[in-house]
């Protein structure tokens, strides 16, 4: 005959009649998944090394990343050794930029301007990152707002929102990015006294968080719409509320989860469209470098330094799966229905 | 385990259609493991209607899924025996099993639309029904189909036969579910809300349809319900369920006559009897809600809520009769039969 | 039997209600249609959700409408909320047209009417805390600053049997009941005049149904509520109710107080709607010693999409006629008061021989 | 029916419409990129320029250039490349489809295969340690660039290993299906692997989650009621209805990668398709070429809403229902 | 993607475009050097051919195609390598040789060179008899006329520039559709002579008519651009297809017959591929592994040490007449100071832009406008630390110094550079190095296809960019007067090819003079030339980097290889069995 059972179990006496749930312990639960905290150590790895590059490159690498080092020598074993090693044997084609050292200088070799490739990598994870981070922040805030209109609003309102939703949609993905960086990049942009250059980080930032604010846009206004139906919504109505009492207090508190669950994916869509942009060269611009950047810069070099782009893609791939792994626990935790777009 | 119940199911012998012994489920989950079903025990006779009554959460559907171990989840633990035809369906291997769900044992889920998948027509399902037990050509299950639709008084079976599920109302889609469970003709007919999410007046019709099958095809019912009136309609005898354990049984009308559990009692009197008016009558109310699996309370479960609690009640009582009152009317109360009449008596019906 | 406060008041006293006669609320000619999704392929169409409803409800009065799935009940609610916009006729609060009104005298109009909802889980913003939740109308109307709004939730808390020490929780917090009684609570923060209850109970378990009815009654009798009070279940409504409306397909059918109705129902689907509520052996039915007539309808209810000009209940009455096939009945009064809408009222005997 | 197409043709046309507008502006709020001034040589005269500009219209208003444009495009269908001229846009697109098809339809048949296989096992094995562990190779899918992985890919079959392991594999580029359906194939393997990588990956996330829904919604118990076998409980019941949902998403992605987002394996791959053709005139900002295809990209994933949408309601009684 | 010095991927026609010059063309005018030439020629060529190996199919790879195939529109290495294989002009480069010799201009549809009369100005041919085009039609002085008279209907992009010396060619540029060049060819069918008329006495005029652009084509060709349909042709081949986008196709002109060897000599394969849909890095792969035989685009970097070594003998170096430079915006701030342009001079470590092209065997530094061996090239390095004729060092301290006297330290300078590796890289190196002379550089990476037009629009405040330029023929002016002169700045326009807007008056008039010196005393004239080489050089409106060399790499099945200057290796001349 059972009269106690297990210690923890909570009990109900006479006093308290509620089925008294407990508040949701959201981080706890979200960390309460192995992979979620091997994923978060990764990312805060990651950022750590990004944040603390300026201090690699001068205590441990000694160099300037951002600067060309053609003409520069290190000593290795002794002896000086150029950066950039014209070919010695056959005809002497070509030049071919220092491999890893495995210590100090040039961990993992230099670039096609002799640039220290493990200095440029951290740097470039703060570009990756940042881009990565600001552009979802942008375009989760842009959709928002979008989202939040068209579905609360709805009419005409909604017909003319859906229907750039659609354009932009429509618009495949690197080609609006293309078009839009040729623009931005060709012409100087002026908003009055602020001018923005073409090497500044806005450009990228602003490309990437414009295209994917349909696919943020649109489940989020299909979310408003349907939150529009629900009791509480109702209620506020029948109640009198304002518009933006509603829009504050019932939709944008009910919305948010989604969006924290779309976050992380995003960034690591931002980071991999960064790395696609840079690709096809409109991405992030010199001096800047972004893991992108660098992979590009590798890829002239591919066949003699695989290191210079194979670095930074480990870097992305290793990133974006932490950041996925994250954005999936996330989801398990407050939305598990939530249908993310997460190809290209 | 109380003696008097497996005495009163032995008696029963050879007219047993169904019985189920202490079936005891638990389910574990992150925050440890919950008691969903406690030491479940009843037992069908043959061409019997037995109804389920209890709160949402008491484990109803529970028991029902778990008799045809229907619920494929590693983290559900489920012990107790479900003897059908002198085998323990719980320890069955699932080629047998196989034979008798749907076979021998069918049953009919709660909301029809949920109950078909989706994408098939209605036809479809009942010749997958058909094909999974008897040895028949598309066309000949087909036919038996459209015989079946017929049978539970669809209009125009032969063009229904083809109709998706979305395309039937709610009544037509519970009617070929009826259908689909009566296609082989199944034993025991196990019922899991049959008509909650019906109206009044479709309800009626599927009631209906039910007590006439019965007679027609003989099969034993056992009916899940949290509505009272239905199974005072229609049941030879009811199982109150209450925080995942029988707290009352008996036959419907000694039940419904003299309820003896608090709960039961409670549940009678806080439905608006027909015509009642809240001028002339005050319904009974019980305090709070059911305590979900993962609350545990110590003894009887309904102590929190029950105006009569005394420090006996926190041990747990077990189904036992009651003198002056028939055999096979137990309850879980350790209340004085005494007690129980003042109850009623305040409640004023 | 709990030792809260309000469950006090219920069981203080069973009086009857003071329905003063006042006319507060008259819907007239109420119709709202709605444009039906198309489906891929078909044809644009309409959907007559409530279609030229009448009727007015008196202060301190409680009307209710019963009906089956899809007859427009909620739709009828919500056009008197103010939630949905009538596409004709007219509905007037104390002589105020809600139809034509203004913004400022819509949001008036909000204070007065308010609603409790069918869904506790739903009508419960899960963000905010019930306390907010329940202090917004106040907020919203001006009633009372901050703190004053957050002492009165707390009083209406008390009034609705709920501990004002969980002001604070958020709505998962409670049990479906508790929800329920939130919802309550929250309505009555306007100081309505008319409280809408579109299925209060429907949703929730049968032991806890009976709290929240019991709260309502108790509710209209201390602040002189009128309620209309919306369920498909026909003992509930005849419960809670002074006069039962009957829709069916978009109209009311019937109409006539709530014991009118139980004794002697005169329209065929009133007398099936009461035949096929199960019998329960603990009461017997309201003409003693009778047993209802059971009426299995055929057929469902038909579609509200290009509804038939005949009358709509014709295809699943068992004593329809020629002109039942032909023309629609209209609403009209009976003499002893009653309205209704059939060819042929009375003419199906309500209980077996 | 016949609504219904006129409303998704016109708001079709909307987008098509809005969509080459802006691809017309981006190009003329674009300084450097007049085409006269290229045409005209490197050490034009600015009356060479003029002249050349006359000659392609260039000197008209904008409204009338673009009325021009789209004439040309649709009506004459001539319109010609400012770059390549002569290269005309329609033929060219018309070139490069069976390309891109070829790529998408053989990606989208593999990754396909590889997400269901995936997904099922994953679902069906919830909890197990297959699970995780398809799972972790399906976020590595989604989590690798695309082009990156093509490059490394072509590093190894094209760069050392060539002459060893990978000798079987031949230069990039692309061999018409109806020349040599083996050297087709053989073309296309590693952009397709490349491809399916990221789209397995995706699909058998998103799959994995359906089977997971469907498995357990109660009609799943319902079908086990019938004492139907598991097998065909998981196919016939589970991933029949899961399947929905994830062909309409897939549906759109290929309308997607049609229109030319497969732009970076075509490009990585030296395959001459349709996204090719799209990185070719945006790098040599040829404007006929980018209006042809943005208004031939916005118009497959136009066409393929407008598909899937149809299809999926066919496939899914539920959507029709809704 | 490509390290393509002129155009890749598609580029247009707008790619800076060459014609090799002869490292020598020193001798007299150049009317009576061609013609001696030409009998010279005349007397060597068909022993030459051997017929055994004769067949094959050459397979050819680039990156991009060269656009259209309109010979008097094209204006691409691309093509105009491969149109010496398929059309003719009166006269032609020798064809077929390698080193000097394939600067000398030779008769090829004329039966010999002109006689050059009235002081230079009146040039007269004589067309050969029984040639056919591919379609069958006879080559007549009709067509020959309707050729110029539709190079200005096309409005081509040098007739503006070169054929507007023509009589009459006025009034063709002012109303194309109308043209005539009344007076300017005048053609005789009875005699079969072709008559040029000049305004004024003009020594590349020859050269001018020896380019693709002057090829006789049809009379009826369409007066616009054919695009991808290519004109009937006269050479060994013909274009049998042509995508621009992914291939095209040539093969034996049915119609050809040898006639002046030195001039179009007979190809040897059968037929001739050409695809377009490779990057550089897959084209090195396919010509590695036999699946190509070679390849237009320069080798990438990272594959050079590779086939430098592995398939050394597949490869062939050769020097170009071109340069990659730095126009510095004379018209800007901080380049409008002479000490800042001068600084910049000073600075850039060419040995270090040199690597970064592909190292010393691809890439020679350079201090002067004129590249080495060009006429009027005079070695000379006026930027170089320690002095001397030949580049040897940077001056940074000089430089820093210069920069602080400018005042300019501290402003925003923006480096304008195309954007492939290579260019992308010396941009980058630009940038760094500019950011250590003081100033805030920025670097901004534009489309090859956009970033010519873009840096000669004044309108786009250009202040520094890296581009190039390549010979169109061996002529000082074709760098000096056209990259450097008053009348080649266009402020406001697309077409602006004096991208550092210097003009300056006295330099201006020596080159006029150096241009009229040419006709008659070309010795004089380079020696002229060469001299305001350098001081244009003194003013520093631009910074020569290095000369670049072509690099070509074929598959070891090929044979024969030869390398004209003018148009670069010989297609056609090449064996594949
Ligand atoms: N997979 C599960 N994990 C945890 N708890 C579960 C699971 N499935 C069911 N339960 C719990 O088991 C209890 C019994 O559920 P069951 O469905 O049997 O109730 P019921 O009596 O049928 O209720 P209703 O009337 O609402 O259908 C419920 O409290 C439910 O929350
Ligand atoms: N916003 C709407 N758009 C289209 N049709 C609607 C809308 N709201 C209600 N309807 C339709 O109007 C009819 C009446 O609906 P209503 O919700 O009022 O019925 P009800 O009587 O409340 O039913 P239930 O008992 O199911 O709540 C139904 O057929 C419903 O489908
Ligand atoms: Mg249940
Ligand atoms: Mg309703």
């Amino acid at each position: 005959m059972p009269t106690a059972r297990k210690a923890d179990a909570r009990l109900i006496d006479g006093t308290q009649i509620a089925p008294v749930l407990r508040r949701r312990n959201i981080v706890g639960e979200v960390l309460a998944a192995p992979q979620a905290v091997v994923a978060l150590i990764i990312l805060v790895l990651v950022t750590l090394s990004a944040v603390l590059a300026p201090l690699y490159a001068r205590f441990v690498a000694h160099t300037d990343p951002f600067s060309s080092q053609v003409s520069a020598t290190i000593t290795l074993g002794g002896k000086a050794v150029p950066v950039m090693q014209q070919s010695t044997t056959g005809l002497k084609l070509g030049v071919t930029p220092i491999g890893p050292t495995w210590s100090g200088q040039y961990f993992i070799g230099a670039d096609n301007q002799g640039r220290d490739v493990m200095s440029r990598l951290l740097y470039g994870g703060r570009d990756s990152l940042l881009i990565g981070i600001t552009s979802a922040i942008a375009c989760c805030v842009i959709a928002l707002v979008l989202g939040v209109l068209a579905g609360y609003v709805g009419g005409i309102v909604d017909g003319v929102l859906s229907r750039i939703f659609d354009v932009l949609w429509a618009f495949p993905v690197y080609l609006l990015a293309i078009c839009l960086s040729i623009v931005l990049l060709t012409s100087r942009i002026a908003f009055g006294p602020i001018v923005i250059d073409s090497s500044s980080l806005i450009l990228p930032i602003a490309i990437i968080s414009i295209i994917y604010v349909p696919y943020i846009a649109r489940p989020l206004r299909a979310q408003v719409r349907s939150l529009c139906q629900r009791g509480f919504v109702q209620a506020s109505i029948s109640v009198g509320s304002s518009n933006w009492r509603i829009i504050r207090r019932d939709i944008l508190p009910n919305v948010m989860p989604s969006v924290i669950v779309y976050f992380p994916i995003m960034v690591a869509l931002n980071i991999l469209i960064e790395s696609s942009l840079s690709f096809l060269g409109v991405g992030v611009q010199p001096p800047n470098a972004s893991w992108g950047t660098i992979i590009n810069d590798g890829l002239p070099l591919l066949y003699t330094r695989p290191l210079v782009s194979l670095a930074p893609g480990i870097m992305i791939a290793v990133t974006c799966v932490a950041l996925n792994l994250i954005g999936d626990t996330i989801r398990d935790v407050l939305d598990p229905q939530a249908k993310i777009r997460e190809a290209v | 385990m109380p003696d008097t119940m497996q005495a009163t199911a032995r008696a029963v012998g050879a007219d047993v259609a169904l019985r189920v012994e202490s079936l005891t489920i638990d389910i574990r989950t992150k925050s440890g493991v919950a008691h969903i079903v406690q030491d479940v025990s009843f037992t069908v006779a043959k061409g019997e209607f037995v109804g389920i009554v209890g709160e949402s959460g008491s484990g109803k559907s529970m028991t029902l899924m778990n008799l045809l171990r229907l619920i494929d989840n590693p983290n559900l633990n489920v012990s107790g025996h479900v003897w059908f035809d002198g085998e323990d369906l719980l320890a069955l291997p699932a080629k047998r099993l196989r034979e008798i769900r749907g076979g021998k044992i069918a049953m009919i889920f709660q909301d029809a639309m949920t109950a078909l998948t989706p994408v098939y027509t209605v036809g479809w399902h009942i010749a997958e029904q058909l094909r999974a037990h008897r040895a028949l050509s598309r066309r000949a299950a087909r036919e038996r189909a459209i015989e079946l639709l017929t049978e539970v008084g669809i209009p125009s079976p032969e063009l229904r036969v083809d109709s998706f599920p979305h395309e039937l109302s709610g009544g037509m889609r519970q009617r070929a579910v009826i259908a689909m469970a009566l296609a082989c003709d199944p034993k025991v007919l196990l019922a899991d809300e049959p008509t909650t999410a019906l109206d009044v007046t479709t309800q009626a019709q599927i009631l209906d349809l039910i007590r006439r099958l019965r007679t027609v095809h003989g099969s034993a019912v056992v009916f899940v319900t949290h509505d009272i009136g239905v199974i005072s309609d229609s049941a030879d005898s009811i199982l109150v369920m209450y925080a995942g354990r029988v707290v009352e049984q008996g036959r419907t009308v000694d039940v419904l006559a003299a309820p003896q559990h608090p709960y039961t009692q409670g549940l009678l009197g806080s439905i608006p009897t027909p015509g009642a008016s809240r001028l002339t009558s005050q319904l009974v109310s019980i305090d709070g809600s059911a305590p979900t699996p993962s609350e545990q309370v110590v003894g009887c479960a309904f102590r929190p809520r029950c105006a009569y609690a005394f420090d006996k009640c926190f041990t747990v009582p077990a189904l036992r009769p009651r003198e002056g009152q028939a055999d096979d009317h137990l309850d879980a109360c350790w209340l004085q039969r005494q007690a129980q009449m003042d109850l009623r008596i305040e409640a004023g019906s | 039997m709990s030792g809260e406060s309000a469950m006090t008041s219920v069981n203080a006293s069973v009086r009857t209600p003071r329905v003063s006669g006042e006319e507060l609320l008259r819907v007239q000619h109420l119709v709202k249609r709605f444009p039906v999704n198309h489906r891929i392929g078909s044809r644009r169409r309409e959907l007559v959700a409530v279609d030229d409803v009448s009727f007015s409800v008196s202060r301190g009065e409680t009307l209710g409408i019963v009906g089956e799935s899809g007859c427009g009940k909620s739709t009828l609610a919500r056009c008197v909320m103010g939630l949905e916009r009538p596409s004709g006729g007219a509905i007037a609060i104390e002589g105020r047209d809600l139809t034509t009104a203004s913004k400022k005298t819509m949001r008036s109009l909000r204070r007065d009417v308010q609603m409790v909802f069918q869904d506790p889980y739903d009508s419960l913003n899960p963000r905010r805390r019930v306390g907010d939740i329940v202090a917004e109308p106040m907020l919203v109307h001006g009633l009372a600053d901050a703190a004053g709004a957050r002492k009165e939730a707390a009083r209406l808390f008390d009034v609705v049997g709920l501990n004002p020490r969980y002001l604070d929780r958020y709505p998962n917090e409670f049990s479906g009941g508790q929800r329920q009684r939130v919802g309550i609570a929250r309505a009555l923060a306007a100081k309505p005049k008319i409280l809408v209850a579109d299925e209060p109970v429907s949703a929730l378990d049968v032991s806890v149904q009976a709290q929240v009815l019991n709260l309502l009654s108790a509710l209209q009798r201390e602040f002189d509520l009128t309620y209309i009070f919306v369920s498909h279940n026909i003992d509930v409504v005849r419960y809670m109710s002074d006069r039962i409306a009957v829709m069916y397909l978009g109209r009311i059918v019937e109409m006539a107080s709530a014991a009118d109705i139980y004794a002697a129902p005169q329209h065929p689907y009133t007398v099936s709607l009461l035949g096929a509520i199960p019998n329960n052996l603990v009461g017997n039915g309201a003409a003693a010693g009778k047993r209802r007539r059971r009426i299995v309808l055929r057929g469902d209810i038909p579609s509200p999409v290009d509804r038939p000009s005949a009358c709509p209940f014709e295809p699943r009455c068992p004593v329809a006629q020629e002109i039942c096939r032909v023309r629609d009945p209209e609403f009209r009064t009976l003499d002893d008061g009653r309205y209704i809408a059939c060819h042929f009222p009375g003419s199906l005997d309500p209980f077996e021989a | 029916m016949g609504r219904f197409i006129l409303r998704r043709a016109l708001s079709a046309l909307v987008v098509l419409f809005t969509t080459s507008v802006i691809a017309f502006l981006l190009f003329f709020v674009t300084p450097g990129v007049d085409p006269a001034a290229r045409i005209a040589g490197r050490s034009a005269t600015p009356a060479t320029l003029a002249a050349v500009r006359h000659s392609f219209g260039l000197d008209q208003p904008l409204p009338v250039q673009y009325v021009k444009m789209m004439q040309h495009l649709f009506i004459t269908r001539d319109l010609t490349s400012f770059v390549n001229r002569g290269a005309k846009v329609v033929p060219q697109i018309i070139a490069a489809t069976p390309i891109t098809l070829s790529l998408v339809f053989g990606t989208a048949i593999i990754s396909m295969v590889v997400a269901a296989a995936f997904g099922l096992v994953s679902a069906v094995h919830k909890g197990r340690f297959v699970d995780p562990f398809l799972m972790a190779l399906a976020v590595l899918g989604i989590s690798v660039p695309v082009f990156w992985l093509g490059e490394i890919a072509n590093l190894l079959t094209q760069g050392g290993l060539h002459s060893s392991v990978f000798s079987w594999v031949p230069p990039l580029g692309y061999v018409p299906l109806t020349a040599n359906i083996g050297l087709w194939a053989l073309h296309l393997l590693f952009p397709w692997i490349t491809m399916s990588v990221l789209y397995a990956g995706v699909y058998s996330r998103v799959l994995r989650g359906e089977m997971i829904t469907t498995l357990g919604e109660q009609f799943i118990q319902a079908a086990r009621a019938k004492g139907i076998s598991e097998r065909r409980l998981v196919w016939r019941h589970a991933f029949r209805c899961a399947l929905v949902p994830v062909t309409a998403l897939f549906g759109l992605d290929i309308g997607v990668l049609v229109g030319g987002a497969a732009l970076l394996t075509e490009v990585v791959f030296g395959l001459p398709g349709v996204g090719y053709l799209t990185y070719q005139s945006l790098q040599t900002v040829d404007l006929p070429m980018i209006m042809g295809t943005v208004i031939y990209a916005a118009f497959f994933v136009v066409l393929m809403n407008a598909i899937v949408d149809i299809v999926h309601a066919r496939l899914d009684p539920r959507v029709r229902h809704a | 993607s490509s390290v393509a010095p002129i155009t890749t991927a598609g580029s247009g026609q707008n790619g800076p475009n060459s014609t090799p010059s002869g490292a020598s063309t020193s001798s007299g005018t150049s009317a009576s050097a061609g013609s001696s030439t030409a009998s010279a020629g005349a007397s060597s060529a068909p022993a030459g051919f051997q017929s055994e190996h004769k067949g094959g199919t050459l397979k050819l790879l680039a990156s991009g195609g060269g656009g259209t195939v309109d010979t008097q529109i094209n204006y691409t290495n691309t093509f105009w390598q491969l149109f010496q294989n398929v059309y003719d002009g009166l006269v032609k480069f020798h064809f077929g040789v390698d080193g000097a010799a394939s600067d000398d201009v030779v008769p090829d549809l004329a039966t010999a060179m002109p006689k050059v009369t009235n002081d230079g100005k009146t040039y007269t041919f004589t067309l050969r008899q029984g040639i056919k085009f591919s379609n069958g039609q006879p080559v007549t002085v009709a067509d020959v006329l309707a050729t110029f008279q539709r190079l200005f209907k096309v409005s081509s992009p040098n007739a503006a520039s070169w054929y507007s010396v023509l009589v009459g060619a006025d009034a063709c540029l002012k109303t194309p559709a109308s043209c005539t060049l009344d007076g300017g060819v005048v053609v005789d069918p009875t005699t079969n002579q072709v008559q040029f008329n000049l305004t004024k006495p003009d020594a590349e005029f020859i050269y001018q008519l020896a380019v693709p652009f002057a090829a006789i084509i049809p009379k009826d060709s369409p007066a616009h651009d054919v695009g991808s349909n290519a004109l009937p042709s006269t050479g060994p081949y013909m274009i049998k297809s042509y995508n621009p986008t992914t291939e095209m196709d040539l093969v034996r002109n049915p119609n050809f017959q040898v006639w002046a060897p030195e001039a179009q000599p007979e190809g040897y394969p059968d037929e001739i591929q050409y695809q377009f849909t490779l990057d550089a890095e897959a084209e090195v792969s396919a010509v590695e592994n036999g699946q190509a035989d070679w390849m237009f685009d320069p080798p990438p970097a990272d594959r050079l040490s590779e086939i430098g070594t592995k398939y050394a003998n597949q490869v062939h170096v050769n020097p170009q007449a071109a340069f990659w430079y730095v126009p510095l915006n004379t018209n800007l701030p901080p380049f409008n100071n002479i000490k800042a342009r001068q600084a910049i001079n000073w600075a850039v470590d060419r040995n270090a832009v040199v690597q970064l092209f592909g190292g010393s065997v691809v890439a020679q530094p350079v201090c002067t406008i004129l590249p080495p061996g060009f006429p009027g090239h005079v070695d000379n390095c006026q930027y170089t630390k320690g002095g001397g004729t030949k580049w040897a060092a940077p001056d940074l301290a000089k430089a820093k110094e210069l920069v602080k006297e400018s005042g300019t330290a501290g402003q925003e300078v923006t480096v304008i550079a195309e954007n492939y590796a290579t260019a992308k890289s010396i941009g980058e190196y630009m940038q760094s190095l500019l950011n250590e002379l003081g100033y805030k550089a920025n670097l901004k990476l534009l489309s090859e296809n956009v970033e010519f037009t873009y840096i000669q629009n004044t309108n786009n405040k250009v202040q520094l960019s890296v581009t190039q330029w390549y010979q169109d023929y061996p002529a000082a002016s074709d760098f000096l007067q056209v990259l450097l002169s008053c009348q080649s700045f266009h402020p406001g326009s697309d077409a602006s090819i004096n991208i550092a807007g210097f003009c300056d008056k006295s330099i201006n008039t020596q080159m006029d003079q150096a241009e009229a010196l040419m006709v008659n005393d070309p010795t004089a004239g380079n020696a002229l030339w060469s001299k305001v080489d350098q001081e244009m050089m003194a003013q520093s409106p631009i910074v020569p980097l290095f000369t670049p060399h072509i690099v070509d790499f074929l598959s070891p099945r090929v044979g024969n290889y030869h390398y004209s200057n003018v148009f670069f290796m010989c297609i056609d001349q090449l064996w594949v069995k």
